[in-house]
């Protein structure tokens, strides 16, 4: 096999831009694995949530990444170490690119106590190290990531924060505000909608006037990406990395994808789409199939070593549920932990003046600077 | 007949709909997904895009657009997917519907309705879990309802509807689904419920149970759980939380001596500090026999984790614990209530009766509760009125 | 004198529009009458309002609209009875070419009984018939503006809505909503920002990325318009009353306009710009000054008629301004009056428990379909 | 020395931002400006725009930034203007600030601090007139203070800065100008007040008035007032109103077994409301003679004209009123209270105490009072151990 191969990259459309980013990149033989694991990770993650979910080992609202995988992959694959990330609620294969465990974000999932927020968050709000959740409020990550970002700026740590958003975000106002005031204060803030059609069952021309969404930043320079080729993604990531970093303020992206399942689990995702249309993109546009043709074809890796992968990946995801459904709950005690990370109270009121709960502090926090 | 809230709802938009044809519909889903929780169903195939419209995901701009409509003669029913969401949308709320009225002194009416499923869900954790009915309720201009059965559902949003003022209908996305009892009164398309007027869900002499929305249903739970033990609940379903129906409150306490609060939102400036509040300051006061205690949402955000979002909510054994606690800590305080009574009597008569009463102290027999009160009540009559 | 004449109009500069406003618009006798006595009469009411405020018979805020008198005068010139109007706290000029008498402005700026709110409301919470104030959240009138042509086109009654903010407001997300919304719904609206070059003491481009404040609808149409030709203004207005009533949706306005005052009267108006910059304003832009200019070079009325209106105007504020100062407040009671169209309890509580008021329903609602 | 208000929180973000380079003040008009109301005056001269940072008038999009900022490890001061426009962003401030901890179960801190003025200025109308205090105070996960003094405000503000949790500090726009008395210590560069500790602004054992931001102010002109009529009121200024200092004021009612809140805000679920609910459920409900009395704002939103708004906000003469309504029905109070006091006593000497008090009924001594009072506070003990 070899150990790197150039690939073109989709086409790109620009907004305010003179140049795109590259029309060709290159992959080596351990990003190509790395990506690939990553991918089919989260897709198998994906599909156990989905069965823990029928299973009611996971509650309230589940809203699955198949068929975004390429967006995550791509993006992280072009961070640094000191770039952030915010994102909405549909952050599971976020999670796991920024750090966390498989395991602990299916116990996340099933709110036990391996859980990366111990049971307490659920699946919509998930964290890591330079990774701010996983918000269940439409759009309201967008000014945050920018408010990282300028914190990027502030410290002079050289990182960017990048923030996602649905098509269905893109129409929220507080999206225009941050907007401008990344763009008045040259923030290196990346903010990309992830466009997969619909938000929930609503398709993007009834619920946005225009839906390049790569220009409604208006003065703010877009990208418009094929978000389901990895290595497109990545590259333009690279250039916003370059950008950013050269004090030419933010970006909005638009990066086109697909969401296999409906909205969340308990929507069936068919009324407002057909199921052809679902068919014909997992069958034309799959983000994994279409990067293994092209590491196959472009011999970096083997079929042997994808297959391999694919158990291992299963394996991985089996013994995470298996543990998912199996481990307790956090002591129900600790339903007043860390409400405050300097408490001033040591109770907490209970259900009655009778039950007061005890403050406790437990957990270490991760964005202490 | 039996109804689920989620048809009485549906029900009762369909029926406002055709009775009067300003009124329409707007919000997230509402239209041809059938409304996120299907409280919409059928209605745009009914009625079609230019009564029930589809939002985009933008709740300050949807909401101020809803304003804009009554005040340009529509009567809007604007859908917050959940109330969670009207946080994006509240200066609207606030600020454009509930003041404008008397800002203009009356020259400008905002009939308008905000509604959606507010509060506790399952499983949705702290950002999608909290109960507007303190902050709604707080503000004047406003008129806030609060529903618990079908009943209430229908003659509420139907009287919310036709009201010409603003009105905030904080639904329980739990309660969708349930069945309730419901009369053929109830399903008459006539039929609308009085805002401001609380509903004696059951009668009961030993203490009274003031809830609303999905507590009426745990405070209605502890209290047959109650009567087994010889414990009778009086329980109040407050329907409506701005106007709050001081006077139904008042005269069940001034009944029953006792009371407890029930609801699923935070405590401090909740619904149920409010109602201790009224009955400080009211004539009731003298009648209590024990401290009011509120059971309330535990004071942190929600939990995702089953057992604490479990623990996290009042349930029937809170209810019953407060109930009990009142009634071991009752005989004292109906001594020193019915020592009131008699003293304030203000009779050379007193020291017998105190006496007498003294010696009755373990019996407290009903009958010298009643005519202490009476004594009382005139006394105090008397006091008002010089 | 002639009857009626012709001008041209100010360059107009389009966004997503082909054909422009007409080159040339045409003035009667009787219009040139009219503007001229309107736009004096708001800066004679706003002199005197800044008086009032300098001799404390108005309290709190008090936003003047000098300089920018033929913006409301030129577009109410070209609405017709059925269009409506709503603004932010600017809303003295507006108030009164919308139908409020001089007096009943004047006592609702000193919270007199002659008040068109009874005092109730205050300087920033004026209305009229087809005219829904005065609101004193920045950008809020927006998307309510939106709705009220939404409630036009709903009734057939054929009507367009126009919603003023100003460049500081032009910033706020839920402008965009509103954008967003009108066009999806093709609603009679047209947005228009008064741009007078500052948001209190912020001038335009510290809080805008974007200062086309015309382009700023993004897939909106916009117009950029010269605020000082209040025939300019009439004209532009005339085109959108076609284009929205034909169906074909909102428009994003940009009025150039200027304040002459601060803010409101506690700004002395003169920190963040020179009183150099006002001056060649007043000199060379002047709104009245200009418009006279045209008139009677055009014929169409004579130095002597407008003398006169001069004379008359100052007597009609005069008037007005005497009946402000002496006029009652409305009784304390009145406190509780009209807080709700159906009250639903008679008292409502007062400061303590002992002093319950009675609410009492004392107005003719305007707004009543 | 005197400070004002205004001098006072200058200072402390003067302080605070030298103190550490990560805290810096945005939001509208903070900088070139000096602030809406000059409280950041000079701030921007001596620290440029890097730390004080003039923001569009887009208070979702700048709270969002601050929250993030936060995230980021920054200690930003982000300044509504008024709290009337925090509205547009309240969502930040309870769902994206204060929530966050506690969903990452404590990865995650936000370190912010929300502040400008709150509550009724001087003829600004009804949307620029709203005080918060009780819509953020009803929300764990936020600390909300709400100054009164210059101390309150440098010693609060300070402190708010320096906690690792969000922090909304209630100003007054009326109180900027207002001098106060300050101390050497106050003054110091490591003052901060504990947020969560009310202050006894003057003793008295008569009743416990007590109040937050501006009302304190008018709970001491009615205490000085009253003083001079023999009433020795004991005034309490919360502060903090969450976490609220529910010890002091127990306490300060178990000494003066009366009690009048006093708040600028709406009645309904208001500050008031909750301290009725904290007393009733406290030991201190034992101690009442009179039933706590709420002074607040009319329930109205506010009008402009002058006499309505101060007829609207309450007034030195209300508290007054509500004192000497107090003291009126006191006497019952205090005979039904004794009477509890001594039957609870539950000894053979009960009848003849009894009596003995019947007699003195008219004078009330205070050794009686007291006596009695330890009666029952030991009886009370003995009740909770069992
Ligand atoms: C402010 C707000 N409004 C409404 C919702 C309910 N809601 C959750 S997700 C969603 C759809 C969002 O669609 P999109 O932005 O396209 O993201 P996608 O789900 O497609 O990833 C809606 C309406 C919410 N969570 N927050
Ligand atoms: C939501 C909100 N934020 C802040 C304010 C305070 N404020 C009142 S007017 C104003 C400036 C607005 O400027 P602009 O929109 O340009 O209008 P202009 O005053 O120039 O007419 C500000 C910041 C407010 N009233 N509402
Ligand atoms: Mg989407
Ligand atoms: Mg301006």
């Amino acid at each position: 096999t070899a150990t790197e191969a150039t690939f073109e990259t989709r086409p790109y459309k620009l907004h305010k831009l003179e140049t795109p980013p590259n029309s060709t990149t290159s992959c080596t033989r351990d990003e190509a694995l790395t990506f690939y694991t990553q991918m089919q990770m989260i897709r198998r993650m994906e599909s156990a949530a989905s069965n823990l979910y029928k299973e009611k080992a996971i509650r309230g609202f589940c809203h699955l990444y198949s068929g975004q995988e390429a967006i995550c992959v791509g993006i992280k694959g072009a961070l640094r170490a000191q770039d952030s990330v915010i994102t909405a609620y549909r952050d599971h294969g976020w999670a796991y690119v920024m750090g966390c465990s498989v395991t602990s974000i299916m116990a996340e999932l099933t709110g036990r106590t391996q859980g990366m927020a111990r049971g307490k968050g659920g699946s919509m709000h998930m964290y890591a190290k330079n990774f701010y959740g996983g918000n269940g409020i439409v759009g309201a990550q967008v000014p945050v990531g920018a408010g990282i970002a300028l914190a990027n700026k502030y410290l002079e740590n050289n990182g960017i924060n990048v923030s996602l958003y649905g098509d269905g975000a893109a129409n929220q106002g507080q999206l225009f505000e941050a907007y401008n005031i990344a763009k008045l204060m040259n923030l290196p803030a990346v903010f990309i909608c992830e466009n997969n059609g619909y938000g929930m069952g609503t398709s993007v021309d009834r619920a946005s006037a225009s839906t390049n969404y790569y220009t409604r930043g208006d003065y703010v320079p877009g990208i418009w990406i094929d978000g389901m080729d990895v290595l497109s993604v990545k590259e333009a990531i690279s250039y916003c990395v370059e950008h950013c970093t050269s004090g030419k303020g933010p970006l909005v992206l638009e990066v086109a994808t697909y969401r296999y399942h409906g909205h969340s689990m308990s929507d069936p995702g068919t009324s407002y789409r057909t199921r052809d249309e679902i068919q014909e993109v997992r069958q034309t546009r799959d983000p994994i199939m279409l990067f293994k043709e092209r590491i196959l074809s472009a011999d970096l890796v083997t079929a042997e070593e994808l297959k391999k992968i694919d158990g291992e990946v299963r394996k991985e995801v089996d013994e995470a549920v298996k543990i998912a459904k199996t481990d307790k709950e956090i002591a129900v005690q600790e339903l007043a932990a860390d409400v405050y990370s300097n408490p001033l109270e040591i109770t907490i009121r209970g259900t009655t003046p009778y039950d007061p709960y005890t403050h406790q502090r437990l957990s270490k926090i991760i964005n202490q600077h | 007949t039996q109804m689920t809230v989620r048809d009485a709802l549906n029900s009762a938009l369909d029926e406002e709909m055709e009775h009067d044809e300003n009124v329409f519909l707007m919000g997230e889903e509402v239209a041809q997904y059938d409304g996120a929780y299907k409280v919409s169903r059928g209605l745009w195939k009914k009625y079609g895009d230019k009564r029930v419209i589809d939002t985009p995901i933008t709740e300050s701009g949807f909401a101020g657009i809803a304003v804009g409509a009554a005040m340009g003669g529509l009567r809007p029913v604007c859908e917050f997917m959940t109330f969670n969401f009207s946080m994006q949308a509240i200066d609207h709320v606030i600020n454009s519907a509930s003041k404008t009225f008397y800002m203009s002194a009356g020259l400008i009416h905002v009939p308008i309705v905000f509604r959606g499923p507010n509060g506790a869900a399952a499983g949705v954790g702290a950002q999608h879990s909290q109960c507007f009915g303190a902050w709604y309720s707080h503000c004047p201009g406003l008129k806030v309802v609060s529903p618990y059965s079908s009943e209430d559902a229908r003659g509420l949003l139907k009287a919310a509807i036709r009201d010409p003022d603003p009105v905030v209908v904080l639904e329980n996305e739990i309660l969708y689904g349930q069945p309730f009892d419901i009369s053929e009164e109830a399903l008459s398309k006539d039929f609308v419920l009085p805002i401001g007027k609380a509903k004696i869900e059951r009668s009961g002499q030993h203490i009274t149970l003031v809830a609303h929305s999905r507590a009426v249903m745990l405070a209605l739970e502890a209290a047959n759980a109650l009567a087994g033990e010889g414990v009778e609940c009086e329980v109040i379903n407050l329907r409506s939380l701005r106007p709050l129906d001081e006077a139904t409150i008042i005269d069940s306490v001034m009944k029953t001596r006792n009371l407890v609060t029930v609801e699923q939102g935070w405590p401090q400036s909740g619904i149920g500090s409010e109602i201790c509040a009224r009955i400080v300051e009211s004539p009731a006061f003298h009648y209590l026999e024990s401290p009011v205690v509120r059971v309330t949402g535990v004071d942190v955000p929600m939990p995702y984790a089953k057992s604490l979002e479990l623990a996290c909510i009042p349930q029937q054994h809170d209810v019953v614990k407060a109930v009990k606690k009142i009634r071991c800590s009752r005989r004292r305080w109906l001594t020193a209530t019915l020592a009131l009574w008699l003293l304030t009597a203000q009779t050379t008569a007193n020291v017998s009766v105190v006496q007498t009463y003294i010696k009755l102290e373990g019996v407290i027999p009903q009958g010298t509760v009643r005519a202490a009160r009476e004594v009382c009540t005139r006394e105090l009559a008397m006091e008002r009125r010089s």
